[in-house]
């Protein structure tokens, strides 16, 4: 009924762009970002539309650059530590656990096996912090402003249950190389369970108010389709592949910390639409949900937290490369460290999820996509601009 | 000619101003309570009930405002004087002298028009100011109104067909005499397509995506700051009250004192809230689409079994 | 095991240079940069290899190289492989494998943008990425110093000191005797 | 300079051609001015007091501080309570809460969005990082003190400043609106030339006019 006749125009250029002339009359230049509530953080969408459908759209970023692998370069493999988890700022656990391991693999440290239980439990506890700020953000992007207040209700109580654990809310600089920071506080586990009681509760009141409800349905199912060849030539990894059938997670494949002990299924989906994703995140957290009441039933109860470490101040760690990898809530999170046996890291390169998703892949998405959808369709992806430009 | 304006009664000049003073302050109230139900559903404590009152003050307060043309300057003027025109012409208390402002013969074909005027006047304004969103977000506005306003005039042709008359005084007389006889019960596949049209005038999910922030920051408003925002608050307070007036004059029987319009407006109003707190908003297309397929079929019944 | 294996593999079609297995599942291997795209092509179509994790550039200031750092996974042996090329610091300049992955065209305006290495042919290869009007050297080269350009660009607030953690440490733990 | 910001000619789509200067047309020239208070000391007492209580935020996270005002907004700490409300664009906000570090990409847009705000307007620094640089003390793309580029009124340490914090600042923030002494958009107005001299050191391709309307 409102199909548009689209044969005509945008032509393509002998080079494969596209001909758009802006004084044509025929197309309107939109910038979403980096002021604008649809944003996911501070990143910035440059959408040329005709009508209501976006023609070609381009992802700017660089807002929040603070140049993290240079400044690196420049600190001891200690000092290194307290800045990395700021890379991301909704998950930071993911940049202090990659970091840690891929310097402890470097070094050749063995962490005990207490640190590596408390390793997974934050990891896992920072998964829910990002899902439970995404489905926020998913049902805000449509106008269904309460699940958001809900969610972040519930995060507050996570928030609460880090802030005992490591005394932050935010940035916690908990895992460093060699092991963690603590030990878990008396009657840790009993206060976490109350605070999983109520998150799983309200997951339930969002699955009713937003999962059943007829009109996120009908702006969901069927938009923002990642088709099934896409998910290699675009790199794309995490709950977004999953959506899509792909079922990888690294937390299966290449198991790290102490996901070997633990007892999961794979969370997938097969639809691939933006309902899909949300849906296999959703589950997902309560995946998580899971883990760490297993995490907290099956781990030790006594034992070292930290390695014996050389003189940090005079750390020197011999020259090799490697890749660590964690499979945070966006999907792969990894670290490329380079060291040249001196006590400053060679090179650090930061593979955060984001990257791909929401720079290729997102500008392939947009295309023919409605205008009213593209706020939603960026939030599907999850993606937190920090760790694109570091 | 003379004659006419002799025997007009000046004193209800002063009586219609009382009667939009009191209109807006209920209307204030209303928004903020709104607000604090919207905000009680996510758990949370809410703005205070006079937070409304600060910020119409704080805007008037502002030191500095651009303009961008004297359709900039107008907009919000045609806005507000959409929502104290259609208060000033429809009878608010059924019966009082005092209260039934500049009532008419065909004060029913008035009404059906400024219903329309202010998002009209918007769109001059909007389209002045020149910020793409606020061009996208009142052309989503007028084709949303324009699909919206479909149900509610053939839901108001039917009422005048029941009642064979455009006088909305007429019609609330009609519906005196006890509850069943109002039109809600005597026609109610108009009122319930008039009240589908209602909720997509509202402004409220899952009608908003006019306004839409996370798509088109607040759309038509986006450039509007200072006296100007303030005057169309005043009209957001001002203009949901005045149409509400309306339904509950064709529909819900009208009210014979202010007590009984506090509590049906308030009722009324509470449709809109309540389903849009739950709700996301629909697409444009989608929105028209369901007023097409839901709403109008509905109208056309009402008018056919008349 | 597997990865020399692997290496095995691909020697007998390409000439490759050191292999360094750093785990099980991850091993570098160093290439020439002409053989770059098509063992690219070949472990992505063959071996299985389709996921490009990520691509990176080290700079070896001393050498007068870069290395480039194409990180490869298999997605069902769950495998990594990592391809090292060295180009000369002088000329950087590398052929571009955007046709391969869509999504390496990003890496490569980063690496553009952040390293000044060339990838002839990748698009929007010219726009800018991260910085905005940046003027000098690619502030990822070793030879960029960050915080002389920070002294000289921005101004400090008057009062701040900054230590350096080994003689600070010494003073706290020594005092004064802290030379001995 | 970008193309689409050089002076040239554009076909309109009825056919005329018309010549264009985006910096000159978009935009009008003329700097800010001091603009004095009401005429009496009781208005300007009940406006200050109303500025106070009413603060509209920018929703513009420029940093990490931004992942702490969605709890601001939740059932937790829940700032409408004092007034607070986040407002999707410039001209209708009067608070801008810096939220942490400004890489130098990300002060241009500030500053644009900054003078496009209608005064009387305030700036609140949030986190260490605009205070002297924090973490990024030695990084090449963040500025290291917000004062030199926009008039601040308050400042929140820490890194990240909690939420609680955050409503100390804007209490306190209040106070200092109902004392009369906020006067951020006239102090920008009377150093314009030492703000843009700032401004312009670090921003290299200035391609905005002087001052947005």
């Amino acid at each position: 009924m409102f199909e548009l006749d689209r044969s005509q125009y945008p032509q393509k250029k002998p080079d494969g762009t596209l001909d758009i002339d802006l004084s044509s009359g025929k197309y309107l230049k939109l910038w979403q970002g980096p002021q604008h509530p649809g944003i996911t953080g501070n990143m910035a969408i440059e959408l040329t539309v005709c009508g209501d459908e976006v023609v070609e759209g381009k992802t700017h970023v660089g807002y929040l650059h603070r140049g993290f692998e240079k400044l690196m370069e420049r600190r001891t493999f200690m000092q290194c530590f307290p800045i990395v988890c700021r890379i991301c700022v909704p998950e930071p656990d993911f940049n202090e656990y990659c970091y840690a391991a891929a310097v402890e693999e470097l070094a050749g440290l063995e962490v005990p096996e207490m640190a590596n239980w408390i390793r997974t439990l934050i990891l896992e506890m920072g998964r829910i912090n990002s899902y439970l700020m995404y489905l926020g953000g998913q049902a805000g992007a449509l106008g269904l402003g309460v699940i958001g207040q809900w969610t972040t209700y519930v995060r507050d109580l996570m928030l609460d249950r880090f802030e005992e654990l490591t005394g932050a809310r935010i940035y916690h600089m908990f895992i460093l190389p060699g092991g963690v920071r603590d030990r878990l506080p008396e009657g840790f586990a009993g206060r976490m369970e109350k605070a999983l009681q109520e998150i799983e509760s309200t997951l339930g009141d969002v699955e009713k108010v937003m999962f059943h409800n007829a009109v996120f349905k009908k702006r969901t199912v069927g938009v923002g389709v990642i088709e099934a060849g896409w998910v290699d030539s675009y790199g794309i990894t995490g709950p977004n592949a999953r959506a899509a059938g792909v079922a990888k997670d690294v937390r299966k494949d290449q198991p790290y910390l102490v996901y070997p002990e633990l007892d999961f299924e794979l969370v997938t989906g097969k639809d691939s639409d933006i309902y899909a994703r949300a849906d296999v995140r959703r589950r997902d957290l309560l995946l998580s949900v899971d883990l760490i009441r297993q995490i907290l039933a099956k781990m030790p109860k006594t034992g070292e937290v930290m390695a014996k470490l050389p003189n940090v101040l005079h750390w020197k760690i011999p020259r090799g490369e490697t890749y660590v990898r964690g499979e945070c809530s966006r999907g792969e999170y990894g670290y490329y460290l380079v060291t040249d046996g001196s006590g400053y890291p060679r090179r650090v390169n930061v593979r955060g999820p984001s990257y791909t998703h929401s720079i290729a892949l997102f500008e392939r998405m947009v295309i023919n996509a409605n205008i009213s959808d593209v706020a939603a369709l960026l939030v599907s992806l999850h993606t937190y601009p920090p760790e694109i430009e570091r | 000619m003379m004659e006419a304006l002799v025997e007009f009664n000046w004193m209800r000049i002063p009586w219609a101003l009382l009667t939009v003073f009191i209109v807006f302050n209920y209307g204030f109230l209303m928004t903020a309570l709104i607000q604090k139900i919207a905000a009680r559903v996510g758990r949370r404590h809410g703005i205070p009930i006079w937070q409304n009152y600060i910020d119409l003050i704080k805007n008037y307060a502002l030191r500095t405002s651009i303009t961008h043309g004297v359709m900039f300057y107008l907009g919000p003027v045609f806005r507000l004087s959409g929502g104290v025109g259609l208060l000033l012409f429809v009878p608010t208390i059924y019966g009082s002298d005092m209260f039934s402002n500049f009532s008419f013969a065909g004060d029913l074909i008035l009404a059906l028009y400024f219903v329309f005027f202010g998002t009209l006047g918007m769109a001059l304004g909007a389209a002045e100011s020149g910020h793409p969103y606020s061009a996208i977000g009142i052309t989503r506005g007028l084709s949303q109104m324009t699909a919206a306003e479909l149900p509610f005039a053939l839901a108001v042709f039917a009422v005048a067909l029941q009642y064979q008359t455009l006088s909305i005084t007429d019609i609330v007389a009609a519906q005196q005499g006890g509850v069943l006889n109002w039109t809600l019960f005597t026609n109610p596949f108009a009122v319930a397509a008039a009240m589908m049209s209602f909720l997509g005038s509202m402004m409220r999910p899952p009608f908003d995506v006019v306004l839409a922030p996370q798509e088109i920051p607040i759309g038509p408003p986006t450039e509007y700051h200072s006296s100007f925002l303030a005057m169309m608050q005043t009209n957001r307070a001002l203009f949901p009250i005045a149409k509400i007036v309306v339904y509950m004059n064709l529909f819900f029987g009208g009210a014979a004192s202010w007590p009984v319009l506090f509590l049906k407006v308030f009722l009324i109003y509470m449709v809109s809230a309540f389903v849009g707190v739950v709700f996301p908003r629909f697409r444009v297309e989608q929105s028209i689409r369901w007023f097409l397929i839901w709403a109008v079929p509905l109208g056309i019944l009402a008018v056919v079994l008349v | 095991m597997v990865m020399q294996a692997l290496y095995d593999t691909l020697k007998q079609r390409f000439p490759l240079g050191e292999l360094t297995v750093q785990r099980d599942n991850l091993a570098f291997i160093t290439v020439e940069a002409v053989r770059l795209y098509p063992l690219l092509r070949y472990l992505r179509d063959h071996e299985g290899f389709s996921h490009l994790v990520l691509l990176t550039a080290v700079d070896w200031l001393e050498d007068g190289q870069f290395q480039l750092t194409y990180l490869l996974n298999n997605r069902a042996k769950c495998q990594d492989v990592g391809l090292r090329v060295m180009i000369p610091r002088d000329k950087p300049e590398m052929e571009s494998i955007h046709d391969l992955w869509p999504a390496a065209a990003t890496y490569q305006r980063e690496l553009r943008e952040m390293f000044g290495i060339d990838f002839p042919g990748s698009p929007r290869l010219e726009e800018e990425f991260i910085l905005e009007g940046w003027h000098g050297i690619p502030p990822y080269r070793r030879d960029f110093d960050t915080l002389a350009y920070a002294r000289e660009t921005f101004r400090d607030r008057p009062g701040r000191e900054t230590r350096d953690p080994a003689q600070h440490m010494k003073q706290q733990l020594y005092g004064d005797k802290g030379d001995v | 300079m970008k193309e689409e910001l050089l002076k040239r000619i554009v076909k309109t789509p009825d056919g005329q051609e018309i010549e264009v200067d985006p910096l000159l047309d978009y935009y009008c020239q003329e700097g800010p001015t001091v603009q004095p208070p009401a005429y009496t000391a009781i208005i300007e007492k009940l406006f200050n007091w109303a500025r106070s209580e009413s603060l509209w935020i920018l929703g513009f996270g420029t940093g990490c501080g931004a992942i702490e005002m969605r709890p601001l907004m939740t059932p937790r700490f829940d700032a409408y309570r004092y007034g607070i409300q986040w407002r999707p664009t410039p001209r209708q906000s009067n608070l801008f809460v810096i939220s942490g570090y400004l890489s130098t990409k990300t002060l241009k847009r500030v500053i644009r969005s900054y003078e496009q705000m209608q005064g009387p307007k305030y700036v609140v620094g949030l986190g260490s990082c605009t205070i002297n640089g924090g973490m990024y003390w030695d990084s090449y793309n963040t500025i290291k003190r917000l004062d030199d580029y926009l008039p601040v009124d308050v400042y929140i340490a820490g890194c990240m400043p909690r939420p609680e914090a955050l409503l100390a600042g804007f209490e306190e923030l209040k106070k200092i609106i109902r004392a009369g002494k906020a006067e951020g958009a006239n102090l920008y107005a009377k150093n314009f030339e030492w703000y843009k001299a700032n401004q312009k050191s670090v921003i290299h391709d200035w391609d905005m006019p002087d001052y947005n309307w």
